[in-house]
């Protein structure tokens, strides 16, 4: 499978990115600038964490804009893995790739912590070799994780089974005090309505090796990796 | 606009003695012109020049067999780690931008550090930070002041690291009445490079082109190099509007397009732009080179409009650096630096006459011999006063506190309190290398690339210091070594930042001095060099000077993945064994601080032999597996140690220390040095004890970790008995319960 | 020209920064702080633009039409 | 009492937020972006508090003034 990691300018989780991606046998990643403007022949695109132009103005406000986006659309409607984690997330929710925004935390304060989330939904290819309420720890960093859409989007969200993940304490229950953000439904990522794109804000990356504290960030690379392999076969 | 005349006033105002001026004039046998004095006066200042330290720094370790470039030649040293690979690190302080505007301060502080880590041609891997301040307790204008300096420095300092992505993984911060007014921000980094990869800070190469690269040159921070070296006054507010303004995302351009090119092979010489900027850059750069170098203020890529030679000459803008490119190899840039969307221009040339020249177009104004400003500033040989040990504390003066009543209002010292609130809002695990977390003793980093383990950790107990600046310094020394040792790491190396009243005064010289020679003693007894390190004098506000804080930061290396210790217990059952000797002095201690109000006595003593031997002997069963947690007894001495061996898990420990023939406070809060708790699982105790023994160090038995989740400690017939839960609530929630009220 | 865009959170979105000011303006003694909302002003000079790609620019880049309402003066 | 605060960078002290927008509306087609500065526009209701009193929150609580300066428009 041949992966995609998009580098815009001040992104600075794009090597972590592709180091996990490339445990995995038989992936290749590929760090892509964002001056680029073709993405064929990649499986999937990654939109690494960061802070892009410096996130200033708003996260992901102005790397929206950026010459690799028009391919990133393109690839996303042709229906290409398309994962945007933390900084990648705000750039799809910018660009219109996903509903809502991400707003400032809650407490205000920037927050890097191991936490857990709940796997809510199995049924898309960024969750498929999870289980339903299975409990994942994964890491956040970040000072504007707090999800937001209007009670429309919301609950088409919810209708169409789009949250594939949620912080929940560490016996899977979702509670106010297990949400580090303030992030409605204690959202920590959701996908398109086609699901083929997936935001999260936990980085998974940062999990996929056992000396770094868990591996629990695996099973969302692994999941990518097969419905890849079986979509091929199909095709 | 004219310049103003060379007037007595503005000589002084400059910074600079009559004597020194004299020295000006000797040197270019003329009156300066406006900009010369300019410059003189920042090459000069004690930050750029290190007048005052200089000869005292000398006394420092600096060689040995793994030094590749030694402390003093370039902006890092870099030490060998093995198979081809090495590391840059370097501490460097920020203490008065930070107290004039803590969010700015400590950001640029973060920002010139990275800078002199990648001009060495390494990749920055993680930083740390070492910080102090006034008291943030209570309701006082003081204390609302220290709470806002606090929280500001962490931020700017998280704004930073975390927008470059750089981890900040470990650090150290304490609170005490000295700080008040005059913070103490000290930022670390430290990089990762190949040995062939290693830049110079050289203008090689008569006829090079030399070039400017990274964001535009403002009216920012004007003379900060200068500011840096006056203490805080009323006046200094009207330095204000000079903030320097940080701009990480520029940084991390500039970053990755200086590694970019450095791997080009087209540099000759490469030096950031810090304090005193542009000017100490060009005759840093050729005084190294043994060269000259010539420059026109007109070519420089300027963000204001209407700035004068002096300004632009002097301006600390963030974010630049100087390159001095292979004759030919120009296009290299201009392509490098386009794809990464930052400004660079051609301003000189690399001369063979010594001088440093900046022209103004046609103009030349400044023109002085480039090594004469670098190298041959004034010297001064400060008086230190003479200083008498203090006595050991009278024990009888100190009326015994209900043990039971004074582990938690330890636990709720702000120096001692957890220090989440800190590190939760920085990243320290961005580049996936961060093996052990912030909240253990040192921290580890797994460099990728180059596949080994390093573990680092800052420490300096001001206290100890402050009551005996030699005994305080060997012991910050000692106690860095320490918390690599508990994680399984043996040290390969030490950066140092002296932060100091006005050396003029001879105590605050004498604590200058003495500090470095108990440091020196410290690195020779663990045999690593120091690398290099920062002075920070001056530190005085109206009230006087800071406690004497000669922060430690070292560096230490982990052979194999299955060494790396953490200090939490592991499992129920495990036998808890304390290594090392338990005196009987409370002096400089935490408790006598937090509970008793009093910071007196002598510091504990420190007995190099015995440290060494007992690092040694935890390294041995560490590596062979044989131990499952390991902690260090600092602050607030065994009973919050044990503490905070509990913290983070669901177990509890029962301790018996037996009939001591002590006082309980002595036993649970004093703060003998060379103590370190370890536990074992019950099955290798037996052979965990002969270990030691063999090896000769004291150790004692002292109990079990429990699934009772209970911290109770019994001496001689009392037993004290604390919830653990209660415990850490009171550690975790003292912060955020201070700054979030 | 030059123009003033002001950009503010849409009154049904919570805004915490505000909510943080307004409680440290009734300690720093004011009486009762009904509310404070924190938005963004951004002066912008530019040459040969006009007002309908300002509007453009306010609506695409300078806000988020799904949390933020923006307003657009032109000083001259 | 409602009021609106202007708080905007100093003119001599860098904005890269500001900078940054500005390349990015170049990028979006304005032709000379001059300058942008961004700061914050602060809306506040109140009973009960003076005009004094509101500058001390603006110097103290609402700016920074090492870095910053404020406007205060009193609306009513
Ligand atoms: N400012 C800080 N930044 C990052 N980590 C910090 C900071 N302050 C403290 N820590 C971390 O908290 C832990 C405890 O710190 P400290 O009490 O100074 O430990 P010790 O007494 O063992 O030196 C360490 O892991 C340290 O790295
Ligand atoms: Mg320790």
């Amino acid at each position: 499978m041949r992966v995609a990691v998009i580098q815009f300018p001040g992104s600075n989780c794009d090597t972590d990115c592709q180091a996990a991606l490339a445990s995995f046998p038989g992936v290749m990643a590929e760090i892509v600038w964002h001056k680029e403007t073709s993405l064929t022949g990649y499986d999937a695109i990654v939109l690494p964490g960061g802070f892009s132009y410096g996130d200033y103005l708003r996260c992901g406000s102005i790397a929206r804009f950026s010459p690799i986006m028009g391919a990133v659309r393109t690839a996303a409607d042709s229906g290409v893995l398309v994962l945007g984690i933390c900084n990648g997330f705000q750039i799809l929710c910018e660009a219109g790739l996903l509903p809502g925004t991400l707003l400032r935390n809650n407490g205000l304060l920037f927050r890097c912590e191991n936490l857990q989330l709940r796997v809510e939904n199995t049924d898309a290819p960024f969750t498929s070799v999870l289980h339903e309420g299975q409990v994942l720890d994964i890491p956040i960093a970040h000072g504007e994780g707090n999800y937001f859409a209007d009670p429309e989007t919301m609950k088409q969200l919810e209708a169409n089974a789009q949250i594939l993940v949620r912080y929940c304490d560490a016996s899977g229950n979702v509670t106010l005090e297990a949400n580090p953000n303030g992030s409605l439904g204690n959202i920590a990522g959701i996908c398109s309505h086609g699901r083929n794109v997936f935001g999260l804000m936990p980085h998974p990356e940062r999990v996929c090796d056992p000396i770094l504290g868990g591996t629990d960030g695996r099973g969302i690379f692994q999941s990518m990796i097969e419905w890849t392999a079986s979509h091929d076969a199909k095709k | 606009m004219a310049n103003p005349k060379i007037t007595p006033e503005l000589i002084a105002k400059h910074g600079l003695s009559p004597e020194e001026y004299e020295k000006v004039l000797s040197i270019l046998g003329r009156e300066p012109s406006f900009e010369e004095l300019g410059v003189f006066s920042v090459m000069w200042s004690e930050h750029c020049s290190y007048k005052n330290s200089r000869p005292e720094l000398r006394k420092f370790p600096t060689t040995g067999p793994s030094v590749l470039v030694k402390a003093g030649e370039e902006n890092a040293g870099v030490i060998d780690i093995g198979d081809g690979w090495a590391v840059a690190f370097k501490i460097e302080s920020h203490n008065h931008p930070s107290a004039v505007e803590p969010f700015q301060g400590a950001a640029t502080g973060v920002g010139g550090i990275i800078r002199d880590i990648f001009t060495m041609g390494a990749r920055p891997v993680f930083l740390m930070d070492s910080l102090r301040f006034g008291s943030i307790e209570g309701d006082s204008k003081q204390a609302k002041t220290n709470r806002r300096l606090f929280a500001g420095v962490v931020a700017g300092i998280a704004h930073y690291g975390n927008c470059i992505g750089l981890p900040t993984i470990a650090g150290e911060v304490y609170f005490d009445e000295s700080y008040s007014g005059n913070p103490l921000v000290n930022a670390f980094c430290l990089g990762i490079l190949r040995h062939e990869q290693i830049a110079r800070g050289a203008a090689e190469g008569v006829g090079n082109p030399v070039f400017y690269v990274g964001a535009e040159t403002g009216r920012d921070g004007l003379a900060g190099a200068a500011f840096a070296s006056r203490e805080l006054t009323e006046e200094s507010k009207a330095d204000r509007p000079a903030v320097q303004v940080g701009d990480p995302f520029r940084e991390k351009l500039l970053l990755e397009a200086c590694l970019e090119l450095l791997a080009t092979d087209c540099v000759a010489g490469i030096q950031d732009m810090g304090a005193a900027g542009l000017t100490c850059s060009t005759c840093e750069t050729a005084s190294r080179g043994g060269t000259g170098v010539e420059i026109d203020i007109q070519l420089v890529p300027q963000r204001a409009k209407g700035q004068t030679p002096y300004e632009v000459l002097l301006s600390e803008s963030q974010e630049r650096m100087l390159v001095i490119v292979k004759k030919g190899q120009e296009d290299t840039v201009k392509q490098i630096f386009e794809k990464w969307d930052l400004p660079y221009a051609e301003i000189g040339v690399v001369t063979d006459d010594g001088q440093m020249r900046v022209r103004n177009g046609d103009e030349v104004v400044v023109d002085v011999p480039a090594r004469a400003l670098a190298d041959d500033g004034p010297l001064y040989s400060r008086e230190a006063a003479p200083f008498t040990p203090p006595a050991p504390l009278d024990l009888a003066s100190v009326p015994q506190a209900d043990p039971l009543k004074a582990l938690p209002s330890l636990l709720a010292h702000p120096s001692i309190a957890s220090k989440r609130w800190v590190w939760r809002q920085y990243d320290h695990m961005v580049r996936t290398g961060t093996a052990v977390l912030p909240g253990s003793d040192a921290a580890v980093f797994i460099v990728r690339e180059a596949n080994k383990i390093l573990a680092a950790s800052t420490d300096c107990n001001a206290i100890y210091c402050k009551l005996d600046p030699l005994v305080g310094a060997r012991i910050a020394v000692a106690e860095c070594a320490r918390n690599l040792a508990c994680s399984g790491a043996v040290p390969i190396g030490v950066t140092d930042n002296l932060n100091f009243g006005n050396p003029h005064k001879p105590e605050n010289f004498y604590q200058l001095r003495a500090a470095v020679e108990g440091i020196s003693e410290g690195c020779r007894a663990f045999n690593v060099p120091v690398t290099g390190g920062n002075v920070s004098l001056y530190n005085e506000s109206p009230a006087g000077a800071i406690d004497p804080t000669p922060t430690i930061s070292m560096v230490g290396r982990i052979d194999d993945a299955a060494h790396l210790t953490t200090q939490a217990f592991k499992g129920q059952g495990d036998q808890i064994i304390l290594i090392g000797e338990t005196g009987s002095e409370l002096g400089g201690s935490h408790y006598l601080l937090a509970i008793h109000g009093r910071k007196e006595g002598a510091p504990p003593v420190l007995h190099f032999e015995k440290e060494i031997a007992i690092h040694h002997a935890l390294l041995g069963v560490i590596r062979k597996g044989l131990v499952c947690s390991a902690h260090d007894c600092s602050e607030g001495g065994l009973a919050v140690a044990l503490a905070e061996s509990c913290f983070g898990t669901e177990f509890g420990a029962s301790i018996d220390l037996g009939e001591t023939g002590q006082r309980a406070d002595v036993d649970l809060f004093n703060e003998s040095q060379g103590r370190i708790v370890i536990s074992v699982s019950p099955s290798n105790r037996s052979l965990v004890e002969s270990e030691l023994k063999s090896s000769g160090v004291s150790f004692r038995f002292i109990g079990t970790v429990t699934a009772v989740p209970d911290l109770s400690i019994t001496t001689g017939a009392s037993v004290y008995t604390w919830p653990v839960r209660d415990l850490n609530d009171t550690f975790e929630k003292t912060i955020p319960s201070l700054m979030e009220g | 020209m030059k123009a003033v865009v002001t950009v503010m959170p849409k009154p049904a979105i919570l805004d915490p920064a505000g909510v943080a000011a307004g409680r440290a303006m009734e300690h720093l003694g004011l009486k009762k702080v009904r509310s404070v909302r924190i938005g963004k002003s951004i002066e912008i000079e530019v040459d040969g633009a006009d007002e309908k790609q300002l509007h453009e620019i306010c609506h695409d880049l300078l806000s988020n039409p799904v949390v933020e309402d923006y307003t657009l003066r032109i000083l001259s």
